[in-house]
């Protein structure tokens, strides 16, 4: 399918969004090929982000019609409720959309916006036009907002921030949390790559007044956003092993060796049943985290469990995975010029953001302490 | 993509909570009456009859089987519930286990309806215990080298040969097995071998304990010497077991017993820590409960999946796979990061002493029920690679 | 060779033992096969210790002769100078020689009695005939002297306290450390058992006055028993990996499945590989450390890393190998019947005497950070 | 015992030590007057001819060889040395390490004298860069898969074919390479390939650079067209390159360079975590510094009998397979280890800019030059098991 053929298909795509949330929102979690706002995303990446063709690409000129597609689809807004602005899908749709970006290694600023706009609908702050991204995005830095309604502090790691035309802001004030808009040009950024070649970048605010400032939600602090931050993370690190392991598999049955397809040998086979269980592992965890937190009524100890638990296990699933992955690839999976690395780094460079899960496996452990052992299997069989 | 695994979040609806509610509360009451001490798991192979009738008198076994043999027509959502609450509080299930989970759908899907009216409604009671007759001395993870013979007689068959790795066999009271009734034919090696009920207790039916590294005697070799078997007791197609096997087997592979069984160790090194743990142990603890919360996600998906009538092979041998491995090296990290407690820790000797009874165990954990060889072979036959 | 022939045979072993020092002493690393001291151990392992037969004796018959032949030979006091009572091995040979005891899963208080005997003759104590063990056993655990002379103090886990006659006890008193020979029925005694079966109690000295007690010699404290202690254990446990490598690779030869004896299955063979490395490298780091150990003018930093690393690798290797080993037996090495367990479960209890890897790893971390990064290579490039 | 393994304690002699600080002393000065940044692991691909030439001068290349050659006959430990101190120090040692450790030896053995004399004292001199042409882009682990063709021409042989992942390629000055002079035989897969000295930088001879993950471009693919070769470049026995590969592969497999090829981030890690670690620290740095220690005793031992003139094939191949895990997962380890490093720690950017670089590196090192299949592979053999 050719560029122009998105346009006419896209204009309707926001309307059917919307309905598909209408029929969505009523049953149990849906299964992603059912699924019309996953359907279109897929669309869009299959002709506009197609790894081997970006991968070959050596200027990136396929980012800015992706992102066009994909923002006349409504996808970067999706989390945006209609009258701030967006197109109003809900959490789990929102949440398959970035399980699909993993699949494809989008490198564009898709999860950010998403998470920008759904920070700043949650403080009834509309969603600007174009590219966005969240501040802070680790769990370590903090950013204050001082009497004089201006903004300071310095956040590390901030996922494309160089390309981020806004900031979705939260910060720490004398009365609580507020959320802020602010305009990506009167913060300083020190760019920065990450081990998977997106940008990374340091964030400094220095006294910067925010085009719009409201107080954030009771129950919304920077853990509710790091952890929102971190299962996205998550479901991009399980589409992102889905991927490999799918590649791998394919690779395996062509590739020859010692006269036989490497798929037939035992070692081999083995590897992959592995991996299997790795991609497994963090599709279930991603999914199960998404799906608590669509459906939570608060940030609950359960929904904690559930997202610090999928960023932990899809970082570990990253490292076992990818290596499998590449293993089982050979020479060529550390090429430039295979796409394999587009998957496997990405992931391993997802596992830095919003948290590590060294971070995350800390802070779960304390809460499992402090509820104490006989209150741990209740947790963890919660639901 | 060629491999689609799917893993769905499934919630566990309301009336598992009701009955989650029930069956602590059940198991609070036999802690409190002494049937069992859930800080003794090595006391798991206690034979508890009077236990395994109460469970059954609850409604607690064969629960999702049809109401006309005993059953209780639940969800395996509901019936998971009640396994994982009994396998965490190490309650004595052991001579009811097997029938519930493997010997029972057996019977349902093979045995003659009259077989079924007879022996069904004794295990929802919680009355009898199963045993499985697979393994040889000389065929493990390979079942279709089975070699112990059942021979045409009048109105039955004759067995003869050795089983072995027969949980329960000393306190079972009927066994299903394997025997060979015709050779393998050269174009299907698995084909000759049929599935039997067999009475326990009966002449031509020698049970030897064999001891496990654990101070245990809960394997046994079971030697058959021209043992009767009626013509009735055949389940399902004469050599063609092999048709039977393979679903019977995906039964053992995705349930919450595939990764809990030395989750006591963890409860009490929480204990052990205590409320303000350092670093390296609220890490430690931290991620083993990641991952102990996915594989629980990843198998009560599996069980969603066996509610919807779907066959989940490969996603269950990953449950397994994954789940085995992880029980396995439990202990021994439980062991490191127990490294620092505090003399002082009230439960430190229950801690050493659970430690001591699960590195024990482990070894076992990627053996029985399908090793970790056979079950990665499953998998990457599921990712076409087979 | 029946019990008898022994006798005439070790009468001479003692001799043989001194000859054997002199020739050995004065080269390089002596190869097992050429140390007489092993040999002669060997000998009276495979006609006494046999693992087969010891596994089959319900009633622990074997126990005594065994320890006969091996007190006659002069094995248990190999490390006690002639002129103290012993029959004055090498350091270098006492450890060949454990090496060779953890080949045959010994379970009598041999490495116990050395170690002690090794203790009192540090301070000059003569040893007493019979069994004896150290205490403490645990870097944790303390003994104190008080001013009446009194022994106090409570130590876990000493391996065979209940089968010892003699206590070689490390004691910190005010002007520092002391070395006693205590009579073990003058200490109470908790029985216990290892995770392999062995006794492993812990042992209360309530004001216990000793038979003999000296001042220890300057640098040698309760660290460097429990590094020597460790170091012991190490070769036990890299002798119990060689013996569980060779009857796995034994056992894979014969055992058939799906028609082919499973050391044809790509995965058997990688699985006993892996084995292979983890009983290498406990073997190497065993050696190396006892070779450090038997050629070292002081307990130095350079001995501390071999030692606290023997003690750490060789641990981890006893869980990955020995699992290893068992997953290769299958159900077989799971029953008592089969000797796997006598090595298995053995080289994991032996994991925790004299301080579990985890003690020595922080300790050496600790060591390490002290000296600081830039000091790191030149420590492990020491020799 | 059916496997015997041997790792004796190899004590370096007195004169490694002093070897040992002229090394140290001649790097510090290299790095003084900023020949390299020990700092920037990511530089060793920079080609630094007159280091080459220095490091040459100062007697430390082709140490083990003749001295009519231009070599030492020093031994194999003071070798050891020698490479291991450059490789700690992050030294630019590609131009002359595969001369120096594989492409020498094999001319020791197989080149006519006339080569030797002309080429061997060139690399004890650092002038000369080698390559390796092994792989082709459908024969990988399997080396005897080769298709490149030798074809017989007067004097000589004209090359046509492909070589892939050679590293350094584009700055050498020879490559040693098998090509098929004859097809393999019903007997012998093996039979039909020949060793060559190619030289580089002549007609016929196209490299084409390849990005790899980290950025660098260090392999090549190397396209012969008719390339020539005279008769007495001919290495060996033709046809018979498979009687000399396998010994050829040995001296890969056991070096520091197997083990220390991510060893800075471990440096930078206990720099970062500062004299007082917390216990989470403490023992993560210990437990990597014992295996570490481990897998260098572990080689010692093994340069030790090369030395005595064994050919120790299954313990070397062991210290690789250990060896290139460890440096494999060692990024992976360190990063956890660093995770709570505080932010004002000094070097705290350095360990971040290492960490990505080891991170990229690492999927590597446990496929180049012999992967963890093939290793386990010669161990399983060594076991007696194929």
């Amino acid at each position: 399918m050719a560029f122009s053929d998105h346009r006419a298909q896209e204009e309707t795509a926001r309307q059917l969004i919307r309905q598909a949330r209408q029929w969505q929102n009523t049953g149990n979690a849906v299964a992603e090929s059912d699924n019309i706002v996953v359907e279109t995303a897929e669309k869009i990446f299959a002709d506009l982000a197609d790894p081997q063709t970006i991968n070959n690409d050596k200027n990136n000129s396929w980012q800015a019609p992706l992102w066009q597609a994909l923002s006349e689809a409504g996808l970067p807004l999706a989390w945006v409720p209609d009258d701030l602005g967006g197109s109003g899908a809900s959490l789990a749709d929102g949440f398959a959309l970035l399980n699909a970006a993993g699949r494809f290694a989008v490198a564009v600023p898709l999860a950010e916006t998403m998470l920008a706009g759904w920070l700043l609908a949650q403080a009834r702050i509309a969603s600007p036009e174009g590219e966005m991204t969240v501040v802070p995005a680790s769990p370590k830095d903090r950013i204050t907002l001082d009497a004089d309604g201006a903004l300071s502090g310095r956040a590390r790691g901030v996922p494309f921030a160089k390309a981020a035309k806004h900031f979705a802001v939260l910060a720490h004030g004398k009365d609580g949390a507020v959320i802020a808009l602010v305009d990506a040009s009167t913060g300083r950024i020190e760019s920065g790559l990450n081990v998977g070649y997106d940008h990374s970048d340091t964030v400094t605010l220095d006294k910067v007044q925010p085009i719009t400032i409201k107080p954030a939600p009771k129950g919304l602090d920077q853990t509710t956003l790091m952890l929102m931050g971190g299962v996205a993370r998550s479901l991009q690190i399980a589409g992102a092993l889905e991927a490999m392991l799918d590649i791998s598999v394919r690779y395996s049955n062509e590739r020859v060796a010692f006269e036989k397809k490497i798929s037939k040998f035992q070692a081999v086979q083995h590897n992959l049943a592995r991996l299997a269980g790795e991609s497994a592992a963090a599709l279930a965890a991603a999914t199960s985290a998404a799906d608590a937190i669509a459906n939570a009524k608060s940030f609950n100890d359960e929904v904690y469990l559930e997202a610090a638990s999928a960023k932990i296990r899809c970082a570990e699933a990253a490292e076992k995975g990818g290596g499998i992955a590449h293993q089982v690839h050979g020479a060529i999976g550390f090429t430039m010029e295979h796409i394999l690395h587009r998957y496997s780094l990405r992931a391993l460079a997802w596992r830095d953001d919003f948290g590590s899960e060294s971070h995350w496996a800390v802070e779960l452990g304390k809460l499992v302490a402090t509820r104490g052992a006989d209150e741990l299997w209740p947790l963890v069989a919660s639901r | 993509m060629t491999a689609a695994l799917r893993f769905d979040p499934i919630r566990l609806p309301e009336k598992c909570e009701q009955l989650r509610k029930e069956v602590r509360a059940f198991l609070a009451e036999e802690i409190a009456a002494g049937t069992f001490d859930p800080n003794k798991p090595n006391r798991e192979d206690t034979d508890a009859p009077e236990f395994s009738r109460r469970v059954g008198a609850k409604g607690w076994l064969g629960m999702t089987w049809p109401k006309k043999y005993g059953g209780q027509e639940r969800s395996f959502l509901e019936r998971y519930v009640v396994t994982e609450e009994m396998r965490v509080a190490n309650a004595p299930t052991r001579r009811f286990f097997v029938a519930d989970r493997q010997s029972g759908p057996v019977l349902l899907k093979y045995a003659p309806e009259h077989i079924k009216m007879e022996i069904l409604p004794r295990i929802c009671r919680g009355e009898i215990c199963f045993a499985i007759g697979m393994s040889e001395p000389n065929s493990g993870s390979d079942l279709f080298a089975a070699k112990t013979r059942a021979t045409k007689t009048d109105g039955g068959y004759l067995i003869n040969g050795t089983k072995i790795w027969t949980s329960s066999a000393h306190i079972a009271d009927y066994m299903i097995a394997i025997f060979r009734t015709s050779p393998p034919t050269k174009e299907n090696r698995r084909h000759g071998l049929t599935q039997f009920l067999v009475k326990m207790k009966q002449p031509g039916i020698k049970v030897n304990p064999i001891g496990q590294i654990t101070g245990q005697y809960e394997f046994n070799e079971v030697v058959f010497t021209d043992h009767f078997i009626p013509d009735d007791h055949v389940l399902g197609e004469v050599d063609g077991a092999w048709k039977q096997a393979t679903s019977e087997l995906a039964y053992e592979r995705s349930g919450p017993e595939r990764f809990l069984e030395t989750y006591y160790v963890l409860t009490e090194l929480v204990r052990a820590v205590g409320p303000n743990p350092d670093t390296r142990s609220a890490e430690g603890i931290g991620r083993l409960v990641a991952q102990l919360h996915t594989m629980r996600r990843m198998s009560v998906s599996v069980a969603g999946m066996l509610q919807a009538g779907k066959e989940p092979v490969v996603e269950a041998s990953i449950v397994k796979d994954i789940g085995t491995v992880w029980e396995q090296q439990l202990p021994h990290r439980v062991r490191d990061l127990a490294a620092f407690v505090e003399e002082t820790a009230t439960n430190r000797e229950t801690l050493e002493r659970q430690l001591d009874f699960a590195i024990k165990t482990a070894p076992k954990l990627t053996i029985q029920g399908g090793t970790t060889e056979v079950l990665r072979g499953i998998i990457a036959r599921g990712l076409g690679l087979r």
